[in-house]
């Protein structure tokens, strides 16, 4: 594949590939420090009230197939490394999505001794959803919110 | 024993509807008691700030305007809010709730999450003291339902 | 036989090794030993099979009083004796236990990291739940820990494990898809089968425990509710129970009676989530699906009545937030009567299912003996023939008025696990319809005062993975002095890590998913 | 009309071989999963799911781990994928007579189809990650449990018809419904297929919650879109061999469309309703029923045959 931007296909191929990736997020949990009620909520989605496979979502079980992290609770100290660790081993384009409000804030964790802080300070976050936890149907709002960023995009 | 128990199952499913909703499409109404966004009446608050010592979150800033006349601005942080209303239950004079409707706060940046509620001219004196030398705001700028 | 009889018995087992004694409450006997009496007297109560060790608290009296206490909670049936060790603040030493109750492993780590009480003859004295970069001598739970004095250390990378020869490590763990929270585990394996397995948990640690130093009753009770997003309502009545003992407040019986409910559809979600995930480890995405489609409609009660889904937030100290209306009552009832059906249509289906069978059937079985040798609690112990339920043993709250009966099982594998938790849930059916049925009138809460008087209490909760305990000290102020958490995972772990061994690698998945695990409730 | 006419460069990279194949075995593989979906109550992928997952993983970043060799760890999914391409070229796809033919090409085309598997058992080797290790031993340990079976199986129809060429087999038991007369064998050959596919409950090798992805936990990118896409056209092969073998021969295109349309229903059903096999199990289930029923079957025939004559 040519990188000229004067070649005809290249927008062609660029416009397939935002679509590719609008409608294939597969994604990767990460609980760096949540109370369990985000992680259950995501794993809501996936059943059939939910279904978010509907927007091709799926979890995967490896950070080498994923495309979105999706990051619940505040990040403790013995779990920072893992989480960086996991983000540095997808593969680009990746997004990360931050999902509950302790993820985003601390919420109720603001000020632990073993809470290094909020996801966004150790991983740059494309779109937040706050609840806690959030409905499963708040954190499709959310997919969709980021999805409809990567189109603009 | 039995070969597949859960045959019944996934042949009934073949001749009904899944059982999926169809949000975002189709949006069912969510229950009255949801909590979901706080909102704060101005008129009602005496500033006891029984709210803010209770959220377990510090998701509320109380601002004082003018102590005498009961002029405060709430400053409201939905990414730090745990939707648990203690600071309803807390509130004697009846001026907090959360609505069934503000649940869908997701966001793309994290600004979107901080409301402040007060009346216009409240807002107006807070945003010239936080921002001097910036003038007032034109109205609009910074609505006090800025997650809606 | 009678609390009171219990205690006495207990008095007269421990007379040799007290130092004084003392009757808190009518259900306790705390005693007053020396280190040195320690072995003996846990000896003499594990002789006389006194009830079994429910917890160990660690308790810092402060820097002027220069005192650390090891307390060593025995509960049988309703009546809780402890055993108190006084220890200098700086250098105190207490024996482990760990060769008399070896479920004692993890709270004796606990111990010693958080309060630097040296435990002697330790197996395993690693890092618990704190980080592996936390520096040496830095004890948190001590009044005058300062949190600038945890500043990382550098730690050397840990060895990475190496595939020769016949260790080969099998890592699961803190991000896997089997774990839907953060725990490292590292099974070695020869070939498919595993031949030893280690631990390592503190990924979820968040310090709750300190963080309620900091907040006053009110917030604790919001923050204890997140130590666990899957018991939440469980946890939250604990903290009330016991502050409303120390505040000496009588909780209206409606007000009890809600508790009671919401904890029991409390219940039927947690085990149908159980069920789901269970299934999905064994590899039987479609029971997944299905048990997760109908716990769909529980957590639709659970919102309506309480407008939240996970944390519902339905208690305050003295009461409950919400009223259940007549409309309510019978959506309830209507729910609950699909879900019923619906369980014993799963329960027909893992008791069965050909393929199903073979992944459950005899895997990971624990006699008797060995679940109360391990100190087993929950339904874990409840597969094992033990009878272990704080709501049979010690009703507390709505309880006494609405009785339970507790659901055991004999041959203790994966498949009585099943069978146990799903017959629970006819039986917390049943429950809520006499409930709904008997609601009692009357206020919602009464009023609870800022500042709690002082003193110590204990309130113990059946959770849907076993029982809940909590230890409440307040010094009279607006914030705890002391909230201690030891939830049923803690106590499970020893017993699961035991019988991995031996096991297919393929089954480790659902044996984990047996005891139910909760990360964050072990970590807090 | 048979494709040879056409000049054999664009049959083997447009239609019926390459692209074509590719874009039907995504189909297939679309189907398969809406099928599970509704089966588990729920409404499962869109139509144009397996190509957009396909199309992000070629434009996706590929981390080729430092460990490995990068040769192997590139080279492996392509001869994974030109086997599967290869097999089909000899099956009569879409009820289309085969591309080419020669005879014994039913063991070729069998040979060439687990060539998949091993170079997914040799990418799992290769990657040397603890899990890509365990699924590699575990998908080669299943290849031995069901090739002998699966091979059997097919070779049933072949022992009707007295010939080892698919084309063959295919005209002369032409309107034979051998399902009927050999019931075993079809069973035998569908599972054998879903085994091959790594489908439920055969999936031990790619447990997600025992060993992550199994071989594949560490291709990212063009190597997992092509392991991927071997998978589909693996899957369009297999159904086709076992609709036109077992299922009165193609018929027309419909008809036979049809039928594997039908076998890929009941391979729905099965991974809907089955439980995860462990591995010890799933041989033992292969060596302990499939092959020696399969065996039986052959014995009772050929018994009836020589009674016959």
């Amino acid at each position: 594949m040519t990188t000229d931007p004067n070649y005809p296909w290249q927008t062609v191929f660029d416009k397939l590939k935002t679509w590719a990736r609008v409608n294939s997020p597969w994604a990767i949990h990460f609980n760096s420090g949540s109370c369990n009620g985000c992680d259950i909520e995501i794993l809501a989605t996936l059943t059939p009230r939910y279904d978010i496979e509907r927007f091709g979502v799926k979890l995967q079980g490896s950070p080498r197939h994923a495309d979105v992290l999706i990051c619940t609770g505040p990040v403790t100290r013995q779990a920072r490394e893992r989480l960086l660790r996991t983000y540095e081993q997808m593969p680009e384009p990746k997004f990360v999505v931050a999902v509950g409000s302790c993820a985003i804030s601390g919420g109720v964790f603001q000020g632990c001794y073993n809470v290094v802080g909020h996801i966004d300070e150790v991983l740059p976050v494309n779109a937040y959803i706050p609840g806690c936890p959030p409905r499963p149907e708040a954190i499709i709002d959310g997919v969709v919110k980021l999805l409809e960023s990567i189109k603009g995009k | 024993m039995k070969f597949g128990a859960m045959f019944v199952d996934v042949l009934r499913s073949v001749f009904t509807r899944p059982a999926t909703r169809l949000y975002p499409k189709v949006r069912t109404k969510a229950p009255a008691r949801l909590h979901g966004k706080l909102y704060w009446d101005p008129k009602l608050c005496t500033g006891c700030t029984l709210c803010v010592k209770d959220c377990p979150a510090d998701a509320i800033e109380l601002i004082t305007i003018d102590r005498a006349t009961k002029h405060f601005v709430m400053r409201y942080h939905a990414d730090r809010c745990t939707y648990c209303a203690q600071c309803v239950v807390s509130c004697r004079f009846k001026c907090l709730g959360m609505s069934n409707e503000g649940w869908e706060l997701a966001a793309l940046k994290k600004e979107a999450f901080t409301v402040e509620y007060g009346s216009e001219a409240d807002l107006a004196k807070l945003f010239a003291v936080e921002h001097p030398g910036e003038g007032i705001p034109p109205a609009g700028e910074k609505p006090a339902s800025a997650l809606e | 036989m009678t609390t009171e009889s219990l205690l006495q018995q207990a008095e007269s087992l421990l007379a040799t090794m007290s130092r004084g004694s003392t009757r808190p409450e009518t259900n306790r006997l705390d005693v007053v030993i020396e280190s040195s009496g320690l072995v003996p007297a846990v000896s003499a109560l594990k002789n006389a099979r006194w009830g079994y060790l429910t917890a160990l608290t660690g308790l810092d009296l402060g820097v002027e009083a220069g005192v650390v206490e090891a307390l060593y909670h025995f509960c049988s049936d309703a009546a809780v004796t402890t055993l108190r060790v006084r220890l200098p603040r700086i250098g105190g030493s207490v024996p482990s236990i760990y060769q008399l109750i070896p479920a004692v492993g993890f709270y004796e780590r606990e111990l010693a990291e958080m309060y630097g009480v040296t435990v002697t003859g330790m197996p395993d004295d690693s890092r618990l739940f704190l980080p592996d970069d936390w520096p040496v001598g830095v004890y948190p739970l001590l009044k005058d820990f300062d949190p600038q004095s945890a500043q990382p250390v550098k730690v050397p990378p840990p060895p990475r494990g190496s595939s020769t020869g016949e260790r080969f490590i099998i890592p699961i763990g803190p991000q896997h898809p089997a774990l839907k929270e953060p725990g490292h585990f590292e099974f070695t394996v020869d070939g498919e089968i595993v031949t030893a397995a280690r631990m390592r948990l503190g990924y979820v640690h968040r310090g709750i425990e300190k963080a309620v130093e900091q907040r006053n009753w009110i917030q604790s009770l919001y923050l204890l509710e997140r130590v666990c997003g899957i018991c939440s309502h469980t946890h939250s009545v604990a903290y009330c129970l016991g502050v409303e003992q120390l505040a000496q407040v009588e909780v209206p019986p409606r007000a009890q009676a809600i508790r009671e409910l919401i904890a029991g559809l409390e219940r039927i979600h947690s085990h149908l989530l159980w069920l789901g995930v269970a299934a999905h480890e064994a590899g039987f995405d479609t029971l997944f699906m299905y048990s997760w489609r109908d716990r769909e409609t529980v957590m639709d009660l659970l919102e309506t009545v309480s407008g939240n889904r996970v944390n519902y937030s339905a208690n305050i100290l003295g009461g409950v937030k919400i009223d259940i209306t007549a409309e309510f009552a019978e959506a309830i009832r209507r729910g609950i009567d699909y879900l019923e059906e619906r369980s014993r249509h799963y329960l027909d289906i893992v008791t069965t299912d050909t393929m199903f069978l073979q992944r459950t059937r005899g895997i990971g079985a624990m006699t008797r003996e060995q679940a109360e040798h391990f100190g087993v609690l929950g339904p874990l112990a409840r597969a094992s023939g033990i009878l272990r339920d704080v709501r049979v043993e010690a009703p507390y709250g709505a309880y006494t008025r609405f009785p339970i009966s507790a659901v055991t099982a004999q041959a203790g594998d994966l498949e009585a696990r099943f069978v146990v938790r799903l017959k629970e849930l006819f039986v917390t059916c049943n429950a809520i319809r006499t409930i709904l049925d008997n609601l009692p009138p009357g206020e919602l809460a009464v009023k609870v005062p800022r500042r709690i008087p002082a003193g110590e209490t204990i309130s113990r909760v059946e959770a849907p993975r076993g029982e809940l305990f909590y230890f409440i000290r307040s010094t009279g102020g607006d914030k705890p002095d002391r909230v201690k958490v030891r939830t049923p995972s803690l106590c499970n772990w020893t017993s699961v890590l035991h019988q991995a061994i031996g096991c297919q690698l393929a089954d480790v998945p659902l044996l984990l998913a047996g005891m139910d695990p909760c990360f964050s409730c072990n970590d807090r | 009309m048979t494709f040879t006419d056409f000049s054999p460069l664009l049959t083997i990279l447009f239609f019926p071989g390459g692209l074509f194949l590719m874009g039907v075995g995504l189909l297939y593989e679309w189907l398969d999963h809406k099928l599970v979906a509704r089966l588990q109550n729920r409404i499962g992928p869109r139509w144009f799911q397996p190509f957009a997952d396909v199309v992000k993983l070629l434009a996706k970043e590929e981390i080729v781990p430092a460990i490995v060799n990068p040769y192997l760890f590139v080279g492996l999914p392509l001869v994974g994928l030109a086997g599967a391409l290869t097999a089909a070229l000899y099956v009569p796809l879409m009820g289309l007579p085969p591309a080419f033919n020669f005879p014994g090409d039913l063991i070729v085309t069998l040979y060439l189809l687990s060539l998949l598997t091993l170079s997914l058992g040799l990418a799992g080797w290769n990657t040397s990650s603890r899990f890509s290790l365990i699924g590699a031993t575990r998908a080669l340990t299943q290849l031995f449990a069901y090739e002998a079976p699966f091979l059997l199986a097919l070779l049933g129809p072949a022992l009707v018809a007295r010939s080892w060429q698919v084309s063959e087999i295919v005209s002369r038991n032409a309107g034979q419904w051998l399902i009927v007369t050999q019931p075993i064998g079809f069973v035998v050959a569908l599972i054998g297929l879903m085994g091959k596919l790594e489908l439920p409950p055969f999936d031990a090798p790619e447990a997600e919650t025992e060993i992550v992805a199994g071989a594949l936990t560490e291709y990212s990118g063009r190597g997992l879109a092509l392991f991927h896409l071997g998978k589909a056209v693996e899957l369009v092969v297999g159904l086709t061999l076992v609709a036109a073998l077992y299922l009165g021969g193609i018929g027309n295109p419909l008809e036979f469309a049809l039928k594997t349309l039908g076998l890929l229903i009941i391979m729905a059903g099965f991974q809907s309703v089955l439980t995860r096999l462990r591995i010890d199990q799933t041989v033992g289930l292969w060596w302990r029923y499939g092959a020696l029923l399969v065996l039986l079957q052959w014995v009772i025939w050929i018994v009836w045959k020589g009674l016959s004559l």
